[in-house]
């Protein structure tokens, strides 16, 4: 396989994800009950405020020529004027909640991706002994669990019982969020919590499957000691495959992140979806749903591109056989 | 012998326990190996080889236990520490797999996977290990050693990847080598180089050597001594002569009788089938393994039994000596013309048939132009190795895959289309055996509703209790029982599905079978079934068989016309005692002298091929074998593609050499 | 190299992230290092951020209060009207109104605040694209004029002679005539009041700082307002206890007596909110009086109450009329009482011998939204009246169902006039008549109000306009205390019952 | 089914799962007849009533209804739409999953892309700007939007399992038999996919399970006064540290269930491997 044509066929599918993805979150919205100029200017509005306000929004004109209009305004990196909060650009909000997002994910991330790497690998090599049952069953016990109830429990343990952390993430004003770290800890670790089962159920099969097979037998049977072939010969091959479901869950975790920011109240791209829901506020339901599918399939693609560049039955064409 | 012992198995038990119960892996197992001595060990598949082997490398999975006393060099290796072992393995006791692929780390170089093993049983240096693993490879013939360390398994051959294997094994000269199946996955002419290989260095370091196969003809090549295994007990053990000349348990003959071997032909001799299967042994079960399947047994056979030496060094666990039995089958090859001199109209021609698979620009050329014919009442044999465009042939003329270009000609007409687009008449006259009977069978339905199912299809018959007494009609052509009708695939052994596909297929009278590998998924004793039954049906139904197998002495057996194919294309196309015998195309030749033989006596000149056929994607001018020939002319060989040189009327090869230069007659 | 590899992909996959929030490092230019600590009174708000007075419902008292003023204010403490920008105001006939104008008031931008201003903020109401919500309140202006930069005067079509109240209108905020508070209203809402907006992160939160030429010497007493919008009560209670923020507006008398459990917290009722329960007259089945009385008669004040976590009679109060109990209006009539068999029996009366359904919509996200609606549901069911639940957020509510359904849960605010909220919502013609009453001796009763100048003869006619509503009218009446939980520090917290938090007096100890 | 006992024994863990779960669905069969109270009964003389007082097992919330029955009543609702989610989006994704893998070439790129792109897409977030556009959740848009939310993945599945017996002989042979399309893909093909799509089913059900408690959570989920789960927790967290039972039950109910029908799935997947 080549790995320019590879490449290009991803990028290329990445970007028609993306098209087809905002034609459908646009057609989504266009099937919204009700209609958007009364939702903007409420009952008492008048038929001819709300047909002005029609024309100005551009609501007479065919569908194609809205989303033509709508999806050239996104490229050029114009997300438009929110409906609910009028005169406010999303572009001056919606970075800064998915900044925090972000940093949020990628704080679980470096919570979780160690661990149930770690206990994975654990799992894995003392596969059927009593360890492995218990990482299993927290795993399977964490990954069960909605995030909300995980999130419930911690509240109730480390904010209630014992108040050490705050249940409600708001940054003080004139603060970033960098000053305010604490306030990352409850909501990352009800995603951790999550991930975690998942991950390490993951990484304790790939490993499981790596150790039972045929080079990890030989090796052995060469006299390496078990230490050296679960670190030199399995990890590699057994992380592989966890690496890009984690990377392929990127997506997955932003849907994750809705709940626990509306349970932490988390100034973050998942409330202000849920919020632009409640308040039927299209153009920034658009921005954020269309984000999320960005996201999710950015880090396919990088995770694919990684995946394609670490593993060397792809990197170096086969000669022969 | 004066040796001392490297090696002395003592009354070895493995168990294995299942959910369900505890099966018996390997039952009072005592073999001896002396220094420099190589030990063959040969059986079926369920015998316990492979058991034997990882319970010497004491590298059994979880649930199985071990018993009893290895001793290697004296010191008990079941008593060993982890830390301990990992002094023998790799080093004093080495060990080579069946599949070299995935025996190798795909994810590490070469050259890492063999330093580490000098590096830490010797302490080695990277440097220094470096240029041992260099070393290692060079003995092993590997050309390009110091490129072959910066690759990655999957960037090199099958051939070359247990030769690499080979290498790893030898790094450290250990004391014992014990070889798995290592050519069960490749070619014959790749396997001929990788056993010469074995036996050299085996004389060059001295070595012990643990040989596992189950061709004998494999052992034959490699072993001095030989051991039988069946059920997971050892029940003859002797120097090779001795086993195929003088076998003493019935087993041993009986498996030795039923293989095909070079001059074994259909017209002569049905081949001798052992009835049954290897059935896994539960811990309760006492006596002779063999008992159930027997043709000799008596009442003493549940008690009286264990090995016994009967003649210096012959050891053999029946109790009764046969040496004194007339041999009851031929060894040696009868040379009489095939009797079906008339010639029968053509039931199928192929005229030349092109089969290309992907893309443009990756075209891989399966069938790269080729024209047969196929008479009526006959069998064609197809034979050679993989990747060679045997099987696409079969689905080609099955229906399953449609030709790119070319014509076929079935019973006068064109049915160069896929399946959808014949009509019922002709998917009724076409049959195809599977390789796998396993997975031909539909494992959901019962064997009723599987043959029954194209006797309504196919043949219209609706009526219920009709199919049924069909089916069971069928089922007895067989040798099987109604009380198979209401079973399900999974519930069958292999020669028992095996024969439910013959059923489905013959129970609608097809004019044309094609056979793709129908044996080649089966032991040896069942094999032989099969194939008698194979012939007996053909003979009675008068249908054509295109039989496609990789083993000559298969085809040898079952057929009336061969055609040796290389690189989607024919080489050599004639009536089977025309094309076995010379004059042939340098490629039979390399083929039939690879073939090892199961008498170890008979002397035949090798012929190396060296290196793998070449990329099945580019488009080759002259002629497709030239890279590997050993009667390369030169040039015209590369540059122009060969003529096709009537030696009879139906006896043809394409190659440049003149047919003096093909072999005598 | 392989490693190198795996982390330039981190890297790669990293700093485009971290540089999304470059943009937020800069946000810590504002916090400078202060010499002397600075007065900050820190408020967590569940309504989010609209503010262009007039567009919209629902704003964040404490952000509107805070950057705008009004011509007339309400002094907390008594309820009488206070002087703001009009230092003045009179009318003779209550037809033809003058205002006079506090001189030497400036807007945040430096303009200074004129007679213009005020004929500008009163004709915006009438701007048809805008559908300002008191556009029909203004529709009684005739004209204005502007004799001097400190004096308007505004003739009416008809008399009103409680024409100043509507002044008191959280929507009728004084705008400056030269800001275009179409584009700008919600980012940078600008105006004369105590605070100046500096920077808004919508959804997140609001900083306003001291505005140092206010009208009135001494105030603010802050320097600083932080404004936090914080959707979940009970995240902004556990704000209040962690000492993040200092008042908590409309919170529930659950929390209540949780913060008052607690040390350091108090909880204080400027006033009282309506629950409206509305039947809508004009469809099947509430079109029929003895199906409104059937629903009456289900009722159980003290259940409603209860589940409101309150006491009848002591937090919540209950009637069957739009005047609130507290209002010297009220005229007391003693409640029906729970009579499940009457109500059965005028249901069969009404030709719902079997009962009925009836969807029942509200604002699912409103304080005692959900409460209510559950208990009432529970209520009517043994009469046969059964309620199908259809909540929505408030926005959609508001939005899409409210004026439009047959059952309706709506929060309203106290209007200080009475007369001001019947005309809205209970005249036929109201803009805001959400049960769709079109009674003519309401209708007649709601003029003869708003006209009528003698203080008696209107408590006639509000006694009369309460029976009439006991006896046939479209609405339930329950009222909910506005509670707002401040931490003990905060001291003169001021909410009149205009609903506009006066925090330019609040300070903290 | 011998064996499926013998694989129970060896396995403790699935035993506790399936009697959670055997224990929820007699919940919620026989739950309901069996209670001293309605879910919807306001017992205005107890609001927030302390677990086991005045006759109520896990206490009140603020409307004084009582936990236990709201919980009993809740598994109701979401056993079925759970169930119902996840028989849906498996009918529909073996149809899918079977035309694409069944045809290949392009019927097969143009589902796989188009599944490829619908998962683009969180099921959550789908589910959720779905519920929330339309507004107004019943039993029947809650059970249709959920699953074409999962039918992406259960395509997927169902094709992957088709595609592992595609390439079976005794397709071919069928094939070379002059069967229909249709009957090679349902008569022959999918009784040897049973198992996969077993597991897939019982998996998928715990992913029902979790998004409707989800979805109640976030407040798009089933109107009050159904019970819902998740909707309890969300309704009742501003009284947390009041009533903590009202909120941490019905937690605890959504762990429950959860996690005993994923050990149950996690067995059942275990032996359908096995089998194999």
């Amino acid at each position: 396989m080549n790995l320019f044509k590879r490449f290009s066929q991803r990028l290329g599918f990445m970007i028609l994800t993306l098209v087809v993805m905002s034609f459908l979150i646009f057609l989504l919205v266009e099937i919204m009950p009700g209609d958007v100029a009364q939702t903007v200017l409420g009952q008492s509005a008048t038929p001819e405020s709300l047909a002005a306000l029609r024309e100005s929004m551009g609501l007479n004109d065919p569908l194609m020529v809205r989303y033509g209009h709508w999806a050239g305004k996104f490229i050029r990196g114009d997300l438009g004027e929110s409906l609910y909060m009028r005169g406010i650009q999303i572009n001056t909000i919606f970075w800064r909640k998915v900044g925090h997002s972000i940093i949020l994910a990628l704080t679980a991330l470096i919570f979780y991706v160690p661990l149930s790497l770690f206990f994975g690998v654990f799992a894995g090599v003392k596969a059927g002994k009593l360890p492995d049952s218990i990482i299993s069953f927290f795993g399977l016990a964490t990954m069960a669990l909605p995030e909300f109830v995980s999130g419930i429990i911690l509240i109730t343990l480390f904010a209630i019982k014992i108040p050490l952390l705050p249940i409600t993430s708001i940054i003080p004003i004139g603060e970033t969020l960098w000053e305010n770290l604490n306030i990352l800890i409850l909501p990352a670790l009800s995603i951790t919590l999550v991930m975690f089962g998942y991950v390490s159920r993951m990484q304790r099969s790939s490993m499981l499957t790596v150790m039972n097979s045929d080079y990890i037998r030989a090796a052995i049977l060469k006299g390496m000691p078990r230490g050296y072939v679960i670190f030199r010969h399995a990890l590699k091959n057994a992380l592989l495959p966890t690496i890009t479901i984690i990377g392929m869950n990127m997506g997955w975790l932003f849907g994750g992140l809705i709940v626990v920011e509306t349970l932490f109240g988390f100034p973050g791209l998942g409330s202000l979806t849920l919020s632009a829901i409640k308040t039927r506020d299209v153009p920034l339901l658009e921005a954020s749903v269309l984000f999320i599918t960005f996201i999710f399939v950015v880090s396919t693609f990088i995770t694919d591109m990684m995946y394609l560049f670490l593993n060397p039955r792809i990197r170096f064409k086969g000669s022969d056989s | 012998m004066k040796n001392k012992s490297i090696l002395e198995i003592k009354n070895l038990d493995v168990e294995y326990s299942t959910l369900t119960d505890k099966v018996v892996a390997l039952k009072d197992i005592n073999i001896t190996v002396e220094e420099g001595e190589s030990l063959g060990i040969i059986g079926e598949s369920g015998c316990g080889k492979s058991t034997l082997s990882y319970a010497i490398m004491d590298y059994l999975p979880s649930n199985g236990l071990s018993n009893g006393k290895i001793l290697f060099k004296g010191e008990n290796l079941l008593e060993k520490s982890p830390k301990e072992q990992t002094k023998y393995r790799g080093d004093r006791i080495a060990m080579v797999y069946q599949n070299p692929y995935s025996s190798l780390n795909p994810s590490l170089t070469i050259g890492f996977q063999l330093d580490e093993v000098t590096m830490f049983h010797r302490g080695f240096s990277r440097k220094e290990a470096r240029n041992a693993s260099i070393e290692a490879l060079k003995d092993l013939y590997l050309g390009d050693a110091a490129g072959i360390v910066r690759r990655y398994p999957h960037q090199i051959s099958g051939g070359m990847q247990q030769r690499i294997c080979i290498a790893m094994a030898l790094l450290c000269k250990p004391d014992l080598l014990i070889l798995d199946e290592p050519t069960t996955a490749l070619d014959v002419t790749t396997e001929v180089v990788i056993l010469d290989i074995i036996s050299e260095l085996k004389k060059k370091y001295n070595m012990s050597l643990i040989y596992i196969s189950h061709d004998i003809g494999v052992i034959n090549k490699v072993s001095d001594r030989i051991a039988v295994m069946y059920r997971g007990e050892v029940v003859e053990t002797g120097s090779q002569h001795t086993i195929y000349k003088h076998p003493e348990h019935p087993y041993t003959r009986a498996l030795i009788n039923c293989m095909p071997r070079s001059g074994i032909v259909k017209e002569e001799v049905r081949l001798n089938a052992i009835p049954g299967y290897v059935a896994k042994r539960s811990a309760a079960e006492t006596g002779c393994p063999f008992v159930s399947r027997c043709e000799k047994k008596t009442l003493i056979c549940q008690e009286n039994y264990g090995l016994k030496e009967s003649k210096a060094n012959h050891f053999s666990s029946c109790s009764r000596a046969y040496a004194e039995d007339v041999p009851d089958k031929e060894r040696t090859r009868l040379k009489i013309p095939l009797e079906n001199n008339v010639k029968e109209e053509n039931i199928l021609s192929i005229k030349d048939l092109y089969k290309y698979y992907g893309g443009p620009g990756k075209k891989v050329r399966a069938l790269d132009g080729v024209s047969v014919s196929l008479e009526r009442n006959s069998v064609l044999g197809v034979v050679g190795e993989s990747g060679c465009g045997k099987s696409t042939m079969g689905l080609t003329v099955s229906g399953l895959l449609k030709p790119t270009k070319g014509q076929l000609i079935f019973d006068g007409i064109d049915i160069a289309v896929s399946w959808r687009k014949r009509t019922p008449e002709i998917l009724k006259n076409i049959q195809l055996i599977f390789q796998n009977p396993g997975r031909s069978l539909n494992p959901s339905f019962t064997i009723e509703t599987i043959i029954g199912r194209p006797m309504k299809k196919l043949l219209g018959i609706k009526s219920k209790t009709e199919r049924r007494k069909m089916v069971i009609d069928i089922l007895k052509k067989v040798d099987l029982g109604e009380e198979y009708l209401s079973r399900k695939a999974s519930q069958l052994s292999g020669g028992e599905m095996q024969r439910v596909a013959l059923a489905r297929a013959f129970s609608i009278s097809p004019d044309l079978l094609v056979c793709d590998e129908p044996t080649s998924a089966l032991d040896v004793s069942v094999q032989a079934s099969v194939l008698n039954l194979l012939g007996e049906l053909q003979q009675e139904s008068k249908a054509s068989y295109i039989f496609i197998s990789h083993d000559l002495n298969v085809i040898n057996y079952i057929s009336d016309y061969i055609m040796v194919m290389y690189l989607g294309r024919i080489c050599e196309y004639g009536r089977k005692d025309e094309v076995v015998g010379p004059p042939y195309h340098p490629y039979t030749e390399a083929l039939i002298s690879a073939v090892p033989d199961v008498d170890p006596d008979s002397a035949k000149q090798q012929i190396r091929l060296e290196g793998s056929p070449p990329n099945p994607t580019k488009k080759i001018k002259g002629c497709p074998f030239e890279g590997r020939c050993h009667k390369k002319i030169g040039k015209i060989c590369e540059t122009t593609a060969p003529p096709k040189v009537y030696f009879s009327d139906d006896h043809f090869v394409f190659c440049h050499l003149s047919p003096g230069k093909l072999g005598a007659k | 190299m392989k490693k190198f590899t795996i982390f330039m992909m981190l890297g790669l996959f990293i700093i485009p992230t971290l540089s999304l929030f470059a943009g937020g490092q800069k946000d810590a230019e504002i916090k400078q290092p202060e010499a002397e600590k600075k007065m900050v009174i820190r408020i967590a708000e569940q309504v989010p951020n609209l503010i262009t007075p007039g567009a919209w419902d629902g704003q964040a008292f404490s952000l509107n209060s805070s950057i705008y003023d009004y011509l007339i204010e309400m002094d907390s403490a008594t309820g009488e009207l206070a002087p703001a920008l009009a230092t003045e105001w009179s009318s003779k006939d209550g037809k033809v109104w003058t205002f006079k104008l506090r001189e030497g008031v400036k807007f945040h931008d430096g303009s200074a605040f004129t007679s213009k201003d005020v004929q500008f903020t009163l004709e915006r109401t009438q701007d048809p694209d805008l559908g300002h919500l008191k556009a029909k309140d203004f529709a009684v202006v005739k004209s204005i004029s502007t004799p001097n930069d400190y004096t308007v005067i505004i003739t009416l079509k008809e008399s009103l002679p409680t024409f100043q109240y509507s002044m008191t209108d959280y929507n009728v905020a004084m705008l400056s005539s030269d800001y275009d508070y179409s584009k700008l209203g919600e980012s940078a809402p600008m105006g004369t009041g105590p605070f100046m907006l500096k920077k808004l992160i919508p959804k997140e939160s609001a900083l306003l700082v001291k505005n140092s030429n206010y009208w009135q010497p001494g105030l603010p007493k802050a320097d600083e307002l932080q404004i936090y919008f914080v959707p979940d009560i009970d995240s902004s209670v556990s704000l209040l206890e962690a000492g993040k923020v200092d008042i908590v507006p409309q919170i529930s008398p659950l929390i209540k007596q949780r913060l008052e459990a607690g040390d350091g917290f108090k909880v204080v009722s400027p006033y009282q909110e309506s629950r409206f329960i509305a039947m809508a007259m004009d469809r099947e089945p509430f079109d029929d009086n003895n199906v409104r009385l059937a629903f009456k008669y289900s009722m159980d004040p003290e259940i409603l109450a209860k589940a409101c976590q309150g006491t009848l009679n002591k937090e919540i109060y209950y009637n069957e009329t739009p005047i609130v109990n507290k209002l010297a209006q009220y005229k007391d009539i003693s409640l029906r009482g729970q009579d499940i068999k009457k109500a059965k029996d005028l249901l069969a009366k009404a030709g719902y011998p079997d009962g009925l359904t009836v969807e029942f919509y509200y604002a699912s996200d409103h304080p005692y939204g959900k409460e209510i609606a559950q208990t009432l549901k529970e209520l009517t069911a043994p009469a046969g009246i059964v309620l199908d639940l259809k909540g929505f957020p408030r926005d959609i509510y508001l939005s899409q169902y409210w004026m439009n359904a047959p059952l309706l849960l709506t929060g309203w605010g106290v209007r200080v006039d009475p007369s001001m909220l019947l005309m809205l919502a209970y005249h036929s013609e109201g803009p805001w008549n959400e049960s769709h009453i079109n009674d003519p001796e309401v209708d007649d009763l709601i003029t003869k109000i708003k006209s009528e100048v003698d203080d008696a003869q209107r408590q006639e006619y509000y006694d009369r306009l309460q029976e009439v509503f006991f006896e046939r009218g479209t609405v339930i009446n329950l009222q909910v205390p506005y509670l707002v939980g401040l931490s003990d520090a905060v001291q003169d917290y001021r909410q009149p019952i205009t609903m506009l938090s006066q925090l330019k007096y609040a300070y903290i100890k | 089914m011998k064996t499926i006992l013998l694989h129970l024994k060896n396995n403790p863990l699935a035993i506790l799962g399936i009697m959670i779960l055997f224990l929820w669905i007699f919940a919620a069969l026989f739950g309901p007849a069996l209670l001293s109270y309605n879910y919807t009964e306001m017992d205005m003389e107890h609001q927030m009533t302390t677990p086991g007082e005045y006759g109520h097992l896990l206490g009140t919330d603020a409307l004084g209804r009582d936990v236990f029955a709201r919980i009993i009543y809740g598994s109701r609702s979401i056993l079925t739409v759970a169930l119902m989610t996840s028989l849906v989006s498996s009918i529909v994704g073996i149809l899918i999953g079977f035309t694409a893998g069944y045809f290949g070439s392009l019927v097969d790129t143009f589902f796989l892309r188009a599944m490829d792109i619908l998962m683009a897409i969180p099921p959550l977030v789908l589910s959720m700007v779905v519920l929330g556009i339309l507004g107004d959740s019943s039993f029947l848009s809650l059970t249709l939007i959920v699953s074409i939310a999962f039918t992406p993945a259960t395509a997927r599945v169902a094709r992957g399992a088709l595609l592992s017996c595609k390439g079976s002989e005794y397709v071919d042979a069928a094939r070379i038999r002059g069967e229909s399309h249709f009957i090679i893909m349902f008569v022959e093909i999918l009784p040897n996919t049973i198992g996969p799509i077993i597991v897939e089913i019982t998996a998928r059900f715990a992913y029902s399970i979790m998004m409707i408690a989800s979805l109640g959570f976030l407040g798009v989920g089933l109107q009050p006064p159904t019970p819902d789960w998740g909707m309890m927790v969300i309704e009742n967290k501003s009284i947390i540290r009041a009533a903590s039972w009202t909120v941490l039950y019905p937690s605890l109910a959504i762990a429950s269930l959860v996690i005993a029908v994923s050990l149950f799935s996690d067995f059942v997947s275990k032996v359908m491997i096995h089998e194999k």
